[in-house]
């Protein structure tokens, strides 16, 4: 299987802040990707370049052979078929769970072809098999900022799994989760897997060795390591700037 | 449309001395707008009314009580800033969180002010006498010491503003609350009373354009109405929490006014100011000096 | 000292918390689990005042604070992080830690003050100019952990501290609250789905169901079971 | 005694249609005032032939579409011979096809700007051939010969200016600038600066309401000096102004408080003890009174007075005498024959009368 | 049966006021049944602006420019019926010029009333909505575009009748034949019943869900493959049409149309009756325009001077006491009653 999704010399900058640097970055066809690196390295900067929120100061990024470099988000995400769900819950607050779930797939396409008087029956019922799914079922009537942070999250994964996308993405969808539910979570994209590529962004090293088989971690805006997970964890570099705390002292970390 | 020529550098200068001061006028009016917009969300359609309050009350002290200009202009800062006070205790505060609704009370209340002022004072307008007479000129420029007055006392009341807000605690108070309003509760800021201290700050400021306005231009209970829409525009223009961008947008506004009102006619130059301002908006979309934001 | 007592919070006529007892000494640390909506937040939010209370009452140091507003309980010692962080986008780092410390007077102390903060956090000194809504969310967490404990708190609540966070700066924080909680015997509440850091953290639990507390003990003697039966679907 | 609820002693029903909120309510109040009191004298005197005359008031908030509204309200519900009232130009127009269409009849007590007849409208205010004329000629003649023309923009400063060209080129005068501001604009730098520049020997003037205010403020802090002439100032609006950024300035007007006669210095007293809010009689005021004074004079002349054709009909040339003199209803066009008088204000800030034509002038609409 | 029951409780007093409105000539009085056709004009006009703020949440501070083109368009044909119109002749010209013989054709006038505003809203939502301007901008935009309309309309004399607009314009008229005050109203009165079903439909269909989805949170609706500024052009279009045919209707109904219709008075007037009745809900929009006039009419005939003040204090007591409107506080009552489930306001 070929590449997907390929980014060439990618860079950005903020007002003189280098977010990303040169990243050199595939992922292919069908493929669990997992990036993780510590905070501020860069992982939703790279996610928000991917999916046009934020245009990059140089550098190429292609999807399915498609240059998609400085598209605007609904292009890409209509056109291409790139979907993600936020770092923090974002969804449409006022509305209901059930609604929150249909405009996921309602804003697609023209705009005469939303004229018709309702969404086709197989939405709604699509819709009401995500909200099992997510196990919101009970809640579909509340509006979104009834919920508490966890159902946002289900809900916003429930969002993705209405759109369908050929490429997902996923910044931190485990946080907030009981342990439980981030194990479930993790059986839940790897069943997603199907059919379509995946990109996680995690800190939840539980969740990364559930799911993961080759991680990319990024650091300071660069790419400092990428293989298969089993490396990555023995890796010093990743050990010294990510996993372990340099601090001596650091009590033991109880765990499997 | 044709254009006149302007035919010397002197009227030139004038014209721009001209427009200065008119920045000057709807800077001052704006500051207050600026505050209680840009901090407080809240927009408030009675801020004409409050500057017409100011103005009363230095109709009041001057022509019914006899007083100075000099107690007129505090005086109308702390009329407008009690009614301002008022304002917020008694409505603004329960629409918190409320855009909509907080404009449309405000709406109503800037109804409320015309009407008991029309009822006091009579729809007549009002005289106040011109404290400072005589004016400088050199050539062709003239320029009326009231004037100069007015532009300098806008500056140092600016200044002050931006010291205020930007240097003190409460100035940061002011605008932590804007930001996260239960953080900020969180943090120990009693968010009830800078509110209500903000919102009256920023009527007081209201009220003392009004008191500056009033020996040059009309004081009647309707006179708000363009000032509104100016410093509306103004504080917009200039990215809404931004001082040194309402005060690049009251100089523009201002400005372009007075030059193209200079070259053509006043309500040529009107319809071309409200098109520049549309343009600087479509392709500012945040104002001429809005923060980056993530 | 806080005590609670059978507290009950509404969000318009449906109740979120039920009826939670609790009561937690002087530099003693409690953790609050349970599954997603079982309403840890906003009990975490009542006690700090963001929440009016439906019923029950708090008590801290002795003092019924139930009905004080959310400025006066910070000043009397409780300080919060929130879930999502909260962090004011328009301030600075510096500016969002200098808020924690805006009411004391004293100039010194609060420059001391942030100076521990920020050895105990060296991401925020590296961004300590930069606008704090600009930061990653992991460093925005930090930053909102940092400004709570700007305030020299007594009692700090925390929801879930560790969201976003990178594994060794989770490490750093649960050694950090434990050094303050050494030095100045600060009470914590603490959040937290992460039960391994939940676990280090503190001495005593409770969990919660449906608002009501199910099940509370020391938190060593936390048991696979009961695990499995409150904290997993 | 017993009931007399006959027709003869029946009262007779007029509207009376004014703004007294909006933004036109300084004027309106002034005409109101005048109606109200000629209304309230007639009925005093007696009455029309033995009858009270009886007012429904309506208030149409300087909007033209409401005036129409309640105009259709009092003619169609209150079943009222005739209206007194509207002021702009614009509520005017917006009543004329009420007023046609039911075969009504308006009184329209303000001066304007002319161009227009309607059986069903009687004009009391004055129209541009019975001020501007005369009064152009006259600055002409006693106060300089360059013209800067001023107003807002709208038809009558507009149509009061094209006029003033007119009459300054037959007079040998010249317009060194003509400038129109948006209405209740107040911000008049640019415009100065053209005075300035243009050095005029006489501003004339047709601004009105707040922008009228301003610039005679304005204008006398940039230390400009020549002359104002205002077709649209009146006592009131000059209380406004102040007494040094009004000295020395002209205004020209069918009626000033200072017209000497018996009739007027009786009206003055009777202002001054029934309208007590400080103002003065101004032409609005004489406006508003001399329409109610015709209506009753045409209400005593005709048969019967609730037929509104017979009311009309009785206009025609119908004489009262007003404080501001003895006028008359032109017979052909409905408009009025009115004294015409130039006022110059002094250093009291009082308005001395210092021309007034011999006989009224003929109205030519 | 079941499913009449079942509706929601605004539905009840749409079909409630509707029913009203169509018996409302019985009573016989000229005078009213001619202000309450007006009014039923100013119910369209609402409704247009409802699917803009109060579904998109798009807040138009002014909205009366697209009422007035629709108003001016219509009036100068109208106006024109009878060759050059008096404030043209007044103004010098001596020859119709072309386009006014154009509009001279009532079918002509009509679609150009309609599809001005349509293009004029369409072009300025091409021009805003691309650039990301939203919020208070675009309040403030679409107030300087009410001056900007006001002014121009005012200084072009010779073409609007300037200040004193365009007046004595003859009444509604079908295929030649002008209608008695009764079939003028049951005319408008359909045209209103139409409006609102296009209304209903419209925001009751998938373009409704994406434009409260835009008005809650349009970041995150372009990350699900939406073209927000496509959805808001379109709306604002669809807007513009709706209130340009309220303008066409408005010109011979009330006879004359002036620049105090297209202001920012006029606009501020929708937005009360908007607050008042409540938005998001097409009956709020309804309610409150029929509430407000008939009050206002009422109120200024027996309170005189003291009737706007009381319409302010009302405007801030509604706002204070039931934010929603009048409608939104009914619609959270009955919530209230069957909790859970989805209800109109937000559906
Ligand atoms: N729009 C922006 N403007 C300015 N700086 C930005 C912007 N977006 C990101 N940054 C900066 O880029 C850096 C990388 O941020 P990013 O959110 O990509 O980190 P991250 O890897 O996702 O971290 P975390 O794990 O904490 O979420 C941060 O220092 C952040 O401050
Ligand atoms: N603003 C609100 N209005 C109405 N209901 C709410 C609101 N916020 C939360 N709820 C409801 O209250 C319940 C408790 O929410 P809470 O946020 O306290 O849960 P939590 O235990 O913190 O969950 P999580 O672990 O997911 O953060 C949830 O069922 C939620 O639906
Ligand atoms: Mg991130
Ligand atoms: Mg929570």
């Amino acid at each position: 299987m070929g590449d997907i999704l390929v980014t060439e010399h990618l860079s950005v900058c903020f007002s003189g802040f280098w977010a990303l640097h040169d990243v050199d970055f595939s992922v292919g066809e069908g493929e669990l990707r997992v990036v993780i690196g510590p905070n501020g390295a860069g992982k939703t900067t790279l996610m928000d370049l991917i999916t046009g929120r934020t245009k990059p100061s140089s550098g190429k990024i292609w999807f399915g052979g498609h240059d998609i470099t400085g598209k605007s988000p609904h292009e890409i995400a209509a056109k291409y078929g790139i979907g993600r769900k936020f770092q923090g819950p974002n969804l449409f607050e006022n509305m209901t769970a059930a609604e929150n779930l249909e405009l996921a797939a309602a804003g697609r396409g023209t705009v005469a072809g939303t004229f018709l008087r309702s969404a086709p029956k197989s939405a709604a019922e699509e819709a009401d098999g995500v909200l099992r799914r997510i196990g919101l079922t009970g809640k579909r009537g509340l509006l979104a900022c009834e919920l508490s942070h966890g159902e946002r999250q289900w809900l916003e994964i429930g969002m993705l799994m209405m759109q369908d996308p050929k490429l997902m993405i996923l910044d931190e969808p485990t946080a907030g989760m009981t342990e439980e539910e981030t194990r479930q979570t993790g059986e839940m994209i790897q069943n997603l897997l199907k059919g379509r590529t995946i990109l996680v962004v995690e800190h939840d090293m539980k969740f990364v060795r559930q799911v993961a088989k080759t991680v990319t971690v990024l650091h300071m805006g660069r790419i400092l390591a990428q293989g298969p997970l089993a490396a990555i964890e023995n890796n010093p570099e990743v050990i010294r700037v990510y996993l372990k705390s340099e601090d001596k002292e650091a009590p033991k970390h109880a765990g499997p | 449309m044709p254009f006149n020529e302007v035919n010397s550098m002197d009227s030139f200068l004038a014209l721009l001395l001209n427009g200065l001061n008119s920045s000057a006028l709807i800077l001052l009016a704006a500051l207050g707008m600026v505050i209680i917009c840009g901090l407080m969300n809240v927009i408030n359609l009675a801020h004409g009314e409050l500057i017409m309050v100011g103005a009363y009350t230095a109709f009041s002290v001057t022509q019914v009580a006899g007083l100075s200009f000099a107690v007129a202009v505090p005086a109308a800062f702390v009329v407008s800033a009690a009614v301002g006070a008022a304002m917020e205790l008694l409505v603004i505060r329960k629409l918190t969180g409320r855009p909509a609704e907080t404009m449309l009370a405000t709406f109503g209340i800037s109804v409320v002010l015309q009407q008991v002022t029309n009822l006091i004072f009579g729809a007549q307008s009002q005289y106040v006498a011109i404290p400072i007479e005589g004016n400088l000129s050199a050539g062709r420029v003239v320029i009326p010491y009231y004037n100069i007055f007015t532009i300098l006392f806008a500056a140092a009341v600016s200044a002050g503003t931006v010291l205020l807000l930007k240097k003190t605690r409460f100035g940061k108070r002011v605008r932590a609350i804007t930001q996260n309003r239960t953080m900020a509760e969180c943090l120990g800021i009693n968010s009830a009373r800078i509110d209500t201290l903000t919102f009256a700050f920023g009527c007081g400021l209201a009220g003392m354009a009004g008191a500056l306005a009033a020996p040059v231009k009309s004081v009647s209970p309707f006179m708000g109405g363009p000032y509104l829409v100016s410093s509306f525009m103004t504080s917009v223009v200039g990215g809404i929490a931004s001082f040194f961008g309402t005060a690049v947008g009251s100089l523009l506004v201002g400005e372009s006014t007075a030059l193209l009102g200079g070259v053509s006619n006043d309500v040529f130059a009107s319809i071309l100011v409200f098109l520049l301002i549309i343009a600087v908006i479509r392709f500012k979309p945040e104002g001429l000096f809005a923060k980056e934001r993530r | 000292m806080l005590v609670l007592d059978r507290v009950q919070v509404n969000y318009g006529k449906s109740r979120a918390v039920t009826g939670v007892s609790f009561s937690l000494d002087r530099g003693r640390r409690l953790a609050v689990l349970g599954r997603n909506g079982v309403g840890k937040t906003t009990l975490l939010k009542s006690i700090m005042g963001v929440l009016p209370l439906a019923g029950g009452s708090i008590m801290w140091n002795g003092r019924d604070v139930s009905a004080l507003r959310p400025h006066e309980r910070c000043r009397l010692g409780m300080a919060y992080v929130p879930q999502g962080r909260e962090i004011l986008p328009g301030f600075t780092v510096r500016g969002n830690l200098e808020l924690g410390c805006l009411a004391w007077k004293d100039k010194k102390r609060a420059g001391e003050q942030m100076e521990r903060m920020l050895s105990y956090f060296p991401a925020l000194r590296e961004n300590l100019g930069r606008l704090g809504g600009l930061l990653s969310g992991g460093q925005q967490q930090q930053l909102a952990v940092a400004r709570a404990l700007m305030t020299s708190p007594e009692l700090l609540l925390l929801d879930e501290p560790t969201e976003g966070i990178q594994p060794n700066v989770v490490d750093a924080i649960g050694r950090i609250l434990k050094r303050i909680c050494g030095e100045t015997a600060l009470s914590v509440v603490l959040v937290e789905q992460n039960l391994d850091f939940a676990r280090s953290m503190t001495d005593d639990f409770i969990i919660l169901q449906k608002g009501a507390v199910v099940c509370s003990g020391k938190t060593e003697t936390l048991d696979p079971a009961a695990i499995k039966q409150f904290l997993s679907v | 005694g017993g009931r007399q609820d006959t027709a003869a002693s029946k009262p007779i029903k007029i509207g009376v249609l004014y703004s007294l909120s909006g933004v036109t309510s300084v004027s309106e109040k002034q005409l109101y005032d005048g109606t109200k009191l000629a209304i309230e004298e007639i009925n005093r005197n007696g009455g029309i032939n033995g009858r009270k005359i009886e007012t429904v008031f309506a208030d149409y908030a300087s909007d033209p579409a409401r005036a129409a509204d309640k105009a259709r309200k009092l003619v169609l519900d209150d079943k009222v011979t005739a209206i007194i009232g509207t002021c702009s130009s614009s509520a005017r127009k917006a009543v004329k096809p009420v007023v046609e269409r039911y075969r009504s009849l308006l009184i329209y007590p303000q001066s304007y700007e002319g161009q227009e007849q309607s059986k069903n409208i009687v004009y009391v205010g004055c129209i541009p051939n019975q001020q501007a004329e005369i009064f152009v000629n006259w600055l002409l003649k006693n106060a300089g010969k360059k013209f800067f023309l001023i107003g807002c923009d709208f038809v009558y400063p507009k149509v009061e200016n094209k006029l003033a060209k007119t009459y300054l080129q037959k007079g040998g005068g010249s317009v060194v600038g003509e400038e129109y501001v948006p209405y209740g604009s107040t911000d008049f730098s640019s415009v100065l600066n053209k005075i300035k520049t243009s050095d005029p020997d006489l501003i004339y003037s047709e601004l009105t309401g707040d922008s009228n205010v301003a610039f005679y403020k304005q204008y006398s802090a940039y230390g400009l000096k020549a002359p104002i002439a205002s077709l649209t100032t009146n006592e009131t609006v000059l209380k406004s102004i102040g007494i040094s950024a009004a000295k020395n300035s002209y205004i020209c007007v069918d009626y000033f408080k200072n017209v000497k006669n018996p009739v007027n210095r009786k009206f003055v007293e009777t202002y001054a003890q029934k309208i007590r809010d400080g103002t003065e009689p101004t032409y609005a005021v004489m406006g508003g009174y001399n329409g109610a004074l015709f209506l009753a004079g045409a209400l005593k002349k005709a048969k019967n007075p609730e037929d509104t054709q017979q009311v009309i009909a009785a206009f025609r040339g119908l004489k009262i005498d007003s404080p501001s003199g003895t006028i008359s209803i032109d017979g052909g066009n409905n408009h009025t024959n009115l004294y015409c008088r130039i006022g110059k204000v002094d250093e009291k800030g009082e308005i001395n009368v210092i021309y007034e034509s011999k006989n009224p002038i003929a109205p030519k609409p | 049966m079941k499913k009449l029951l079942r509706l929601p409780v605004n539905r009840y007093v749409d079909y409630g006021l509707f029913l009203v409105l169509a018996l409302f000539p019985l009573s016989g009085s000229l005078f009213y049944t001619q202000l309450i056709e007006k009014y039923l004009v100013f119910l369209i006009f609402a409704y247009s602006l409802d699917i803009l703020w109060g579904y998109a949440g798009l807040m138009n501070l002014g909205h009366a420019v697209l009422f007035g083109l629709g108003g001016y368009v219509m009036a100068l044909s109208l106006s024109a019926r009878g060759g050059i119109p008096d404030f043209m002749a007044n103004g010098g010209v001596t020859q119709m010029p072309g386009w006014l013989q154009v509009l001279s054709n009532p079918a002509a006038a009509v679609l150009a009333g309609i599809l001005l505003p349509a293009l004029l809203a369409g072009l300025l939502g091409r021009f805003l909505f691309y650039s990301r301007v939203g919020g208070v901008f675009f309040a403030v935009i679409t107030l300087a575009l009410a001056q900007v309309f006001n002014l121009f309309i005012q200084s072009q004399q010779t073409y609007t009748g300037g200040f004193n607009g365009i007046g004595g314009l003859p009444g509604l008229s079908l295929f030649g034949n002008e209608l008695t005050l009764t079939q003028g109203y049951y005319f408008v009165f359909c045209v209103v019943v139409l409006a609102y079903v296009f209304c209903r439909c419209l925001m009751g269909s998938r373009f409704g869900l994406v434009l409260r989805g835009i008005r809650e949170n349009e970041t995150r609706l372009e990350f699900l493959g939406c073209d927000q500024a496509r959805f808001k052009t379109a709306v604002f279009a669809v807007s513009g049409a709706l209130a340009g045919l309220a303008g066409v209707l408005y010109a011979p109904v009330n006879g004359m149309i002036a620049p105090n219709d297209v202001g920012m008075e006029f606009s501020t007037a929708v937005i009360v009756w908007l607050a008042i009745g409540g938005r998001g809900n097409l009956t709020g929009a309804a309610v409150g325009a029929m509430l407000v006039n008939v009050l206002g009419n009422a109120l200024s005939e027996n309170f005189g001077v003291f009737w706007q003040l009381l319409l302010g204090a009302v405007i801030v007591a509604v706002v204070f006491f039931v934010p929603d409107g009048i409608v939104g506080a009914l619609i959270r009552a009955a919530r209230g009653r069957k909790a859970g489930k989805a209800v109109e306001s937000r559906g």
